[in-house]
């Protein structure tokens, strides 16, 4: 669910975040992993069901906790570009702007279920039309009430190619949204089986406000209708937000909350530690061992829904382009080891490039596992001697991982050089049809729709940016996963695809990737898997 | 706090001529001072040499030996500096960074300050049209904050230890030009240059006998102390990864790691720190002592 | 005294335009700003539709006569990453970094003068024997070592100032007396080298040669002619700061020129890298010009009353 | 044996041959630019409007206080400063019009002697490297013998040969003005322009250096050109005095008719504020120092620069810049009230 | 020898303004180096002492001992100063600071670097009475313009706010003077206050010497080199040579007949002296050069130079001898009376 294009963001049209951040108010770590596991799979079914408002949910009422402190404290490793939620989706900015606007639609914490918010229910007439009720009784913070135009206003902009907004990729299965003040009608241009989990990440923005300031005082002045409204944005520096009091869900907790930007992992730790923060954002595992040992403060770790994975280009003009090579990287990394030590454990083994708990993971495949003898055996195989291969990574990757993974690989008898470049560049690298960016590049994905359709078919499809891999036969699986509105056929459409993919090797799935904040030890807080960041319902207690 | 009597001066002409050397109690220390030589001496030799010294490769990791502190001992290799997080010995990429601090910064120095101490003599033996565009130039590029300008090249050319060395030398070479400049001039001014002039000494025999031993004394106490600033830049440099690229053990580097575990694994960050600190701190003395030898004009502290 | 300002005004803006003229190619030499912008699926079409509106399918000439021509009217681009005129999100961390640096010249200037007067006035005595090697420690400390150990010392262990962030004199001290060390070094270094040069000087003995008390030839005579070198180089430190706060900002999370130095060229953001890039020159340029008329105030000998023999 | 400018206004040479002018200067004048400072810029006439004529073989004394310009005429005299109008001819060539190469060439035949003796030598370089540079640049001598040629030069100005080995700092102020001197001879020029050589030396070692000048003059036929604030020693050495102020020439004439019958009022003040050499003959003067100092008035640049002080000064001083004319064979002043019938004289 | 210096030179029925007796000065210089030996001087009431050398002699060391302005590096190891009846040496630092300034002020050589470029003229000098808490305010600037007149400035107002590189050299020193004079002291030091001027400059301020000697009756210790200025202004003179004194006398005496082969030497070798020499004929002078500090043997320091020296010259060396009435000289075999050079010139 969400989507940077900063340098955090890392890799990745769909969203994701990057690096290391969490939610969920982790109890015991067992028990996440293990609500984890099992709630994989359960992304987006259901997406022809009718639901109701009534059943479903974590009212935000039920957030507003006992008495805190008046504010709440954030420290993220990033300045969020815009709060405008047309124009961005990197972790930094949704982690804040997401606590002004409303969502269509959100996802229940713990069954992962679609559930009504803006909308109060919702029906697919036919296989590409959906009509959305709105919630009535919902005002901006300038007293505009909310409507369906609205909701068509945010989709639509969107798709507007001037607005260049990095989120179309997301919505271009959408021909059009039609308002009227209580519904609001949206057309595909096929089934879309993803449709609603992609609407969790729509942010209602004021149509009337929008047109009349232009979008770019509407960047500076956002209004939405969300539990805080703007108070002062230092740009680069610190965002505060305050309570909207008229929020149709109640009262949120917090008077105010700031957002902090500390780009130092260790200085955010500190923060917490000293009492100067309540939350810190992106931590690693190390991080997190450090707060461990602090009495006044607590590790919140939480498996999602992103998967750490290898890609590998196979297209290029590169030793990788040989599969006894892809083999013989993908038998020669300890992921056990890697997930033991460098990740403190704060990470679960996969068999392929697909998290666990993502609709579409095939439990059953054998994957691979860390065998230097088959290694060595397959680069003799190929032939190759001692290749080099191109390690393409940027700052914004942790550089550890990256240096154990090259002295593994080395360790089996590949030469392996890092290239390292800033975000940017390694991102138009990567994105090259040229196909010349390097050897190997290590990524972690999320589509914040827990479906693998968001996570597969942009990596390794025919033609995508992210993919140096070409198959006629995968192209077809993932296209007719991504078309089908039944889900047990698109199961065996991935079951097929991810088979493809385990022969062809264009990625390797390291581990289930953990997101890992630190807080204040009086936050009760449980983000869920897609890492979500929603104030009412980070508790203070005792 | 101020003594009730302020020394007065001497003029020159009563100051004792020849002053005899001193009393053989003291000259230890004057050899004491020189202690700079030594560190450096060590620094160099671990440079050229890190195989000889360091116990354990620089970049042989051990993921189940990480993050170990000083004096452990994991699979039977002892590690005298502790782990990092990736379990390379600390101690033997300190010993290795020493070679690409040194070398970087050394070959900065040297390029820059070639170029820019040419520029700089030229600038001030042809002062009307040159010497005037020269400095001009020289300006500018000092204008713009100097690490602000190397962060904006490297950007440019893309992070990497010989971008970091051809930044720091096109960056830093005003500096030298700047000294050469006033140096010169005020070379050309002494007497005896103008008395070589009136002998008849032509352009090239003037800069490389009289010009150039004038200006050189100063050129050196400059260099010296840049080679401090330039060891402590290209660490600045990697350490907001912009310089040396990983596994490179360069000491910005491993800062910039052990920064992330400073209050876990405090030794990750201190020993490359301590190493830099102390290199630095020798160039800058040995700076001052060259500037007491060479360039009386400016004394420094002792 | 008119025509000198005009005459030092004049040289500075043909200082900036060299800058500017300098930064633009430069930037130049990145390579396609269009493929930057443009949004990840980009078709050429769409890239060349912002190369166009960019003017950067012109020449390279008469890009720069465009680029000269907005600088001049204070346009210095919009910025890739956030839909803003890049000066203006610079000049909005401004502040955050002159805090900064006022804090740090406090600290170099507060401590380093009285220092170099110590050291001077006691010289080859205890207080130069101990405030020297200190110098020389703290000139040759860098500051992300300095700044992680100062971090771990009084904010870790002992909770006494803020780790990280801005706010309040408290959040100030640990992150200005990292930027302030090495200026600190150096103008100490200036003070006490000013101070002897001073106390050599003929006019002291004089001085002294009047009845005059040490104290009142300290702080009546030599104070005010040994600071007029100060002077100078605090202006030029003051200058500087600005490009040296860019890892204390990193290691504090101070939000300031230079933190945003280091997030633009992450993000390759090369308007804004420009922009502060030219700020900073431009800063450098009017503190160096402003002491040069300040000196002209404190030192009657470059002031224009009555003619010079 | 003696100048003046147009020769043929020269007083007859002693030994009827014509004596053979070496320096020529006309109308010269330099203008500095002052650099810029918060005064702005100001230009500054160091040299206006001098001329001269310097007789082969001959001492010419210029002597005059601060800021009178002497030691830029000196400068121009020598090439080493291009004047801004007038000309310089030395030997027949004027120094302006000769390229680079060409001057260089020149400069052999006319060597400096100045005033500090301690920074007229580089002190990086041995005495035998600093006498060796000439023969070195002009080639004029192979390379074996160099030696020898700077043992010779140590030897004639009355250094010891094992001078030679020492480094400058090694010698007194005296020595190493022998030095200076040495180095300036080495070429065999024809003229020697002293700036103040002996202002920076005590008193007993000034009489060697001038006893040494003198020896090498009569030796050698050398010409000097003597630079000096001091009229005792400008008397001992020179044949004709010239005398600047302000920028200009006061009076030059031969030696005993300047100092025996002084004809501006400026050269009188002068000779009168020399100390008395004998306490006895204070008590026998009447001391009335002349008043005021020399200093430029940018207000008066068109009358004569020492009506300000000058007891004498009419309306005349103050409105037209007296000409430069000879009251006597050789004789020349700048002075309205100079010559016969007039009360100066 | 030195304890009747003082009876000696003064006249009788009057205390010397300024007696220096015997005084010793050391510089330490990682071994002590003895710069001063022995030295005495006297100044009487309005009179004009001339204390005159070469570089290095330890003339202006002399001067400096006596204001206690020594370097630093230098320290007195015997002897004493008395001023007016006051040794200086058991007075302490604040005592001593009273009396400068106030009973005994310089003038130094360099009138440029020796005022306070930063401060205004008229500051300079009302300094010294503030210092000493002489007059009111208003008073101070009253007396300083009264000085400013004395010592011949114009439009003593405008000096009053004029900095001193607003000033001519002989203003500035003008200006030096007005300063030492302001507290109206006994005794005034003057460090070669003419050796920077310009000749026509020198002769006025030296006329300003004359002139507060007679009318203000001040005692000048009057340091230089130039023999000219001891001819013109000195009423006794001392000869010093390697930090000894080596003949003291009347300066008529010492002009014309000097007991000490230095000073026959030294003055032999004037220029102004041997005007009228012929062109061929070599002047007079000392062979040799002065000696460096450590350079100083055993024996009469000037006898390596000396053409009479004799091997006890070499050996012992000669304290300062009567050579005449008020006359004392340094030497074994002092020149005789009768073999004394006429003067040198006379008027023309």
């Amino acid at each position: 669910m969400l989507h940077l294009t900063s340098p955090a963001a890392a890799d990745s049209t769909g969203p994701k975040r990057r690096g290391h951040k969490a939610q969920l108010v982790a109890a015991s770590m067992a028990v996440l992993v293990a609500a984890g596991c099992s709630s994989s799979g359960s992304g987006s079914k259901g997406a022809s069901a009718t639901t109701t408002a009534s059943g479903a949910s974590s009212s935000p009422t039920s957030a507003a906790a006992a008495a805190g402190p008046a504010t709440l404290t954030v420290d993220q490793a990033n300045s969020p570009a815009t709060l405008d939620p047309g124009l961005q989706y990197d972790t930094d900015s949704y982690v804040v702007y997401r606590n002004i606007f409303d969502q269509l639609v959100r996802r229940d914490q713990k069954t992962l279920e679609i559930v009504p918010w803006v909308a109060s229910s919702w029906t697919n007439p036919t296989p590409t039309t959906w009509v959305f009720q709105i919630r009535p009784g919902i005002t901006f913070t300038n007293g505009t009430p909310l409507t369906g135009n609205d909701v068509a206003f945010s989709i639509n902009r969107i798709l507007d190619k001037t607005l260049n907004s990095p989120q179309y990729a997301n919505f271009s299965v959408i021909t059009g949204a039609t308002g009227t003040t209580s519904s609001v009608t949206i057309t595909t241009t096929a089934p879309s089986p993803t449709l609603l989990s992609y609407l969790t990440t729509l942010s209602i923005v004021p149509q009337q406000y929008v047109t009349q300031v232009g979008n770019q005082q509407f960047d500076l002045h956002p209004i939405g209708s969300g539990p805080y409204e703007l108070s002062s944005w230092v740009q680069g520096s610190q965002v505060t937000l305050k309570a909207n009091p008229t929020y149709w869900g109640g009262k949120p907790p917090y008077q105010t909350v700031d957002f902090r930007t500390v780009p130092t992992a260790a200085t955010r730790v500190a923060d917490v530690e000293s009492g100067a923060a309540d939350i810190a954002l992106e931590l690693t595992p190390d991080n997190a061992t450090q707060l461990k040992g602090n009495s006044s403060s607590q590790v919140i770790a939480q498996p999602t829904e992103r998967v750490a994975y290898l890609g590998l280009n196979v297209l290029g003009s590169t030793p990788t382009s040989s599969l006894d090579v892809r083999k013989a990287i993908a038998y020669g990394i300890d992921y056990q080891g890697l997930i033991s030590s460098l990740e403190q454990g704060y990470a679960q083994p996969v068999k392929e490039v697909l998290s666990p708990n993502v609709f579409g993971y095939d439990a059953s495949l054998s994957g691979y596992t860390y065998d230097p003898t088959k290694a060595k055996q397959f680069l003799a195989q190929s032939g190759l001697g001692h290749p080099t291969l191109v390690f393409a990574t940027s700052p914004a990757y942790p550089s550890s991982l990256v240096q154990a993974i090259q002295a593994e690989l080395q360790a089996v008898g590949f030469t392996v050089t890092i290239s390292t470049t800033d975000q940017a560049t390694y991102l138009k690298k990567v994105q090259s049809p040229a196909h010349d960016w390097g050897s190997i590049r290590y990524g972690i994905w999320s589509c914040s729709c827990l479906d693998a359709d968001g996570v597969i078919y942009p990596l390794f499809h025919t033609g995508s940016i992210w993919s140096s891999y070409s198959n006629p036969a995968f192209d077809t699986a993932v296209q007719a996963a991504r078309t089908s509105l039944d889900s047990t056929q698109r199961l065996s459409d991935y079951a097929t695809a991810l088979n493809i993919l385990q022969q062809d090797l264009p990625g390797i799935g390291l581990w289930q990737y953990y997101a890992i904040d630190g807080a204040n030890k009086h936050i009760s807080w449980t983000p869920g898997p897609q890492e979500t960041f929603f104030i009412p319902q980070i508790k203070w207690v005792g | 706090m101020i003594p009730a009597e302020v020394a007065a001066p001497l003029g020159p002409a009563e100051v004792p001529a020849a002053v005899g050397a001193e009393p053989g109690r003291r000259s230890y220390r004057r050899v004491l001072r020189w202690w700079p030589l030594a560190v450096l001496a060590v620094a160099a030799f671990a440079a050229a040499f890190p195989f000889v010294l360091a116990p354990n490769l620089p970049d042989a990791t051990d993921l189940v030996g990480r993050l170990k502190g000083p004096g452990t001992t994991v699979h039977g290799t002892s590690y005298l500096l502790g782990t990092d997080s990736l379990g390379r010995d600390v101690l033997s990429r300190v010993i290795w960074g020493t070679r690409i601090s040194m070398t970087v910064a050394v070959i900065a120095v040297v390029a820059g300050g070639v170029v820019g101490s040419l520029l700089g003599i030229l600038a001030g033996s042809r002062r009307k049209v040159l010497g005037g565009v020269i400095m001009r130039f020289a300006d500018m590029v000092l204008s713009i904050p100097f690490f602000l300008l190397a962060i904006l090249v490297v950007a440019i050319l893309g992070p990497s230890l010989v971008n970091t060395v051809i930044v720091l030398a096109t960056v830093r070479w005003p500096r030298y030009a700047r000294v050469a400049f006033g140096q010169t001039l005020e070379a050309h001014s002494r007497e005896f240059v103008k008395a070589s002039v009136a002998v008849g000494v032509g352009p090239w025999r003037l800069f490389r006998r009289h010009i150039l031993p004038e200006v050189l004394p100063s050129l050196i106490v400059v260099a010296t102390l840049e080679v401090g600033l330039m060891i402590i830049y290209e660490a600045a440099l990697s350490f907001i990864g912009l310089g040396a690229q990983p596994p490179t053990p360069s000491w910005g580097a491993m800062l910039s790691e052990g920064q992330q575990y400073v209050s876990t694994a405090w030794w990750i960050a201190t020993f490359p720190g301590l190493a830099l600190f102390v290199i630095v701190v020798s160039v800058n003395r040995l700076g001052d002592l060259l500037r007491d030898r060479l360039d009386p004009r400016q004394r420094s502290p002792r | 005294m008119a025509r000198y300002i005009a005459g030092r005004l004049l040289q500075a803006v043909v200082t900036l335009l060299g800058v500017v003229t300098i930064i633009f190619f430069l930037v130049r030499l990145s390579g396609d700003p269009a493929r930057l912008l443009a949004p990840q699926n980009a078709t050429a079409t769409d890239i060349a539709r912002i190369r166009h509106q960019l003017g950067l399918d012109t020449s390279l000439w008469s890009q720069y006569v465009h680029f000269l021509s907005q600088a001049l009217r204070g346009n210095f681009g919009y910025s890739y990453v956030q839909d803003q005129p890049a000066m203006h999100i610079v000049l909005s961390r401004f502040p955050n970094t002159v805090e900064l640096a006022v804090g740090a010249l406090v600290v170099a200037l507060g401590i380093g003068i009285p220092a170099g007067i110590l050291s001077a006035v006691y010289r080859g005595r205890w207080p130069e024997r101990t405030l020297m090697p200190l110098i020389l420690v703290g000139q040759s400390m860098p500051a992300f070592w300095s700044g992680i150990l100062l971090i771990l010392v009084f904010s870790v262990r002992f909770h006494l100032f803020p780790s990280s962030g801005q706010g309040g004199l408290r959040a100030l001290v640990l992150p200005a007396i990292t930027l302030g060390s090495l200026s600190l070094a150096t103008i100490a270094r200036m003070a006490r080298g000013s101070f002897l040069e001073q106390l050599d000087r003929d006019y002291v003995r004089t001085a002294r040669a009047k009845g005059a008390s040490g104290m009142r030839v300290m702080f009546g005579h030599v104070l005010r002619n040994a600071l007029l070198p100060v002077l100078t180089i605090t202006g030029l430190e003051a200058a500087n700061l600005l490009g040296g706060a860019v890892l204390t900002e990193v290691i504090f999370a101070w939000p300031g020129v230079g933190q945003l130095t280091v997030q633009s060229v992450n993000s390759r953001d090369f308007p804004v890298v420009q922009a502060v890039v030219l700020l900073a020159a431009i800063v450098y340029v009017a503190v160096n010009l402003l002491v040069d008329l300040l000196y002209g105030v404190v030192d009657p000998r470059l002031r224009l009353t009555g003619a010079a023999p | 044996m003696t100048s003046a400018p147009p020769p043929e206004l020269s007083p007859s040479p002693p030994a009827g041959a014509r004596p053979e002018v070496l320096v020529e200067c006309t109308e010269v004048v330099k203008t500095y630019q002052t650099a810029a400072s918060l005064l702005g810029r100001r230009s500054m006439r160091a040299v206006d409007g001098v001329s001269f004529t310097v007789t082969a073989g001959s001492v010419m004394g210029l002597v005059g206080e601060t800021g009178s310009g002497k030691s830029t005429t000196g400068r121009l005299v020598l090439g080493l400063e291009r004047p801004t109008s007038g000309r310089v001819v030395f030997a027949g060539q004027d120094l302006a019009s000769m390229s680079g190469g060409d001057l260089r060439r020149l400069r052999r035949q006319m060597q400096p002697v100045a005033q500090d003796p301690y920074s007229a030598l580089n002190g990086r370089m041995r005495v035998s490297e600093i006498l060796a540079e000439p023969f070195i640049v002009h080639r004029t001598v192979p390379k074996a013998q160099i030696r020898r040629q700077t043992e010779e030069l140590v030897d004639l100005v009355g250094l010891p040969a094992d001078s030679l080995d020492r480094y400058p700092h090694e010698f007194s102020g005296g020595q190493r003005q022998r030095i200076v001197i040495a180095r300036a001879i080495a070429l065999q020029p024809r003229l020697i322009v002293c700036d103040e050589p002996l202002s920076a030396l005590d008193v007993s070692v000034q009489s060697q250096i001038i006893n040494l000048l003198r020896r090498l003059q009569a030796e050698f036929s050398l010409t000097y050109l003597f630079i000096s604030h001091d009229l005792g020693i400008v008397r001992l050495l020179c044949d004709t005095v010239a005398v600047m102020y302000l920028g200009q020439l006061m009076e030059l004439a031969s030696r005993d008719a300047l100092f025996d019958a002084p004809a501006h009022p400026y050269t009188r003040a002068l000779l009168a504020s020399v100390p008395v050499s004998d306490p006895l003959e204070r008590r026998s003067r009447a001391r009335r120092p002349l008043g005021g100092e020399a200093e430029r008035d940018p207000t008066t640049s068109q009358g004569c620069p020492f009506q300000a002080r000058c007891p004498l000064a009419e309306e005349e001083c103050r409105q037209r810049r007296p000409e430069w004319r000879q009251v006597e064979p050789g004789h020349f002043v700048a002075c309205h009230l100079a010559g016969p019938g007039h009360p100066a004289a | 020898m030195s304890q009747g210096v003082t009876d000696d030179q003064v006249p009788a029925g009057q205390d010397p303004v300024l007696a220096v007796e015997d005084l010793s000065v050391c510089f330490e210089a990682g071994r002590q180096l003895k710069a001063l030996s022995q030295v005495s001087v006297t100044v009487g009431r309005a009179e004009i002492v001339g204390v005159v050398g070469e570089s290095g002699c330890g003339k202006s060391l002399t001067a400096l001992s006596v204001m206690g302005l020594l370097p630093h590096n230098a320290t007195v190891t015997g002897g004493r100063v008395v001023l007016e009846g006051v040794d200086l040496g058991s007075l302490n630092g604040r005592q001593r600071r009273d009396l400068r300034g106030r009973r005994m002020s310089m003038v130094f050589q360099e009138p440029m670097v020796a005022l306070n470029p930063l401060m205004r003229a008229g500051r300079q000098v009302t300094e010294v009475l503030s210092v000493h808490s002489l007059l009111s305010r208003p008073a101070r600037k009253e007396r300083t313009l009264a000085l400013f007149r004395e010592v011949g400035l114009a439009d003593p107002e405008a000096r009053y706010r004029q900095y001193p590189h607003q000033l001519s050299g002989g203003m500035r020193q003008r200006v030096m003077i007005a300063m030492a004079l302001a507290a109206e002291p006994s005794l005034l030091i003057a460090d070669e206050p003419t050796t920077a001027l310009d000749p026509t400059v020198q002769s006025q301020i030296l006329q300003i010497f004359l002139d507060i000697r007679d009318r203000l009756g001040t005692s000048v210790l009057l340091v230089t080199h130039d023999m000219g200025v001891i001819a013109e202004v000195a009423d006794r003179v001392t000869v010093m040579y390697a930090g000894r004194v080596v003949e003291s006398a009347p300066v008529s005496e010492i002009f014309h007949r000097p007991a000490h082969p230095y000073t026959a030497g030294l003055l032999a070798s004037i220029p102004a002296r041997n005007a009228d020499r012929g062109r061929a004929e070599d002047l007079p002078t000392i062979p040799g050069r002065v000696p460096a500090l450590g350079e100083i043997t055993a024996g009469c320091p000037f006898a390596p130079r000396c053409e009479r020296a004799q091997t006890r010259c070499l050996q012992e060396e000669p304290g300062l001898l009567a050579a005449g009435p008020a006359h004392l000289a340094a030497c074994w075999y002092p020149l005789e009376q009768d073999r004394l050079p006429a003067p040198a010139r006379s008027e023309t």
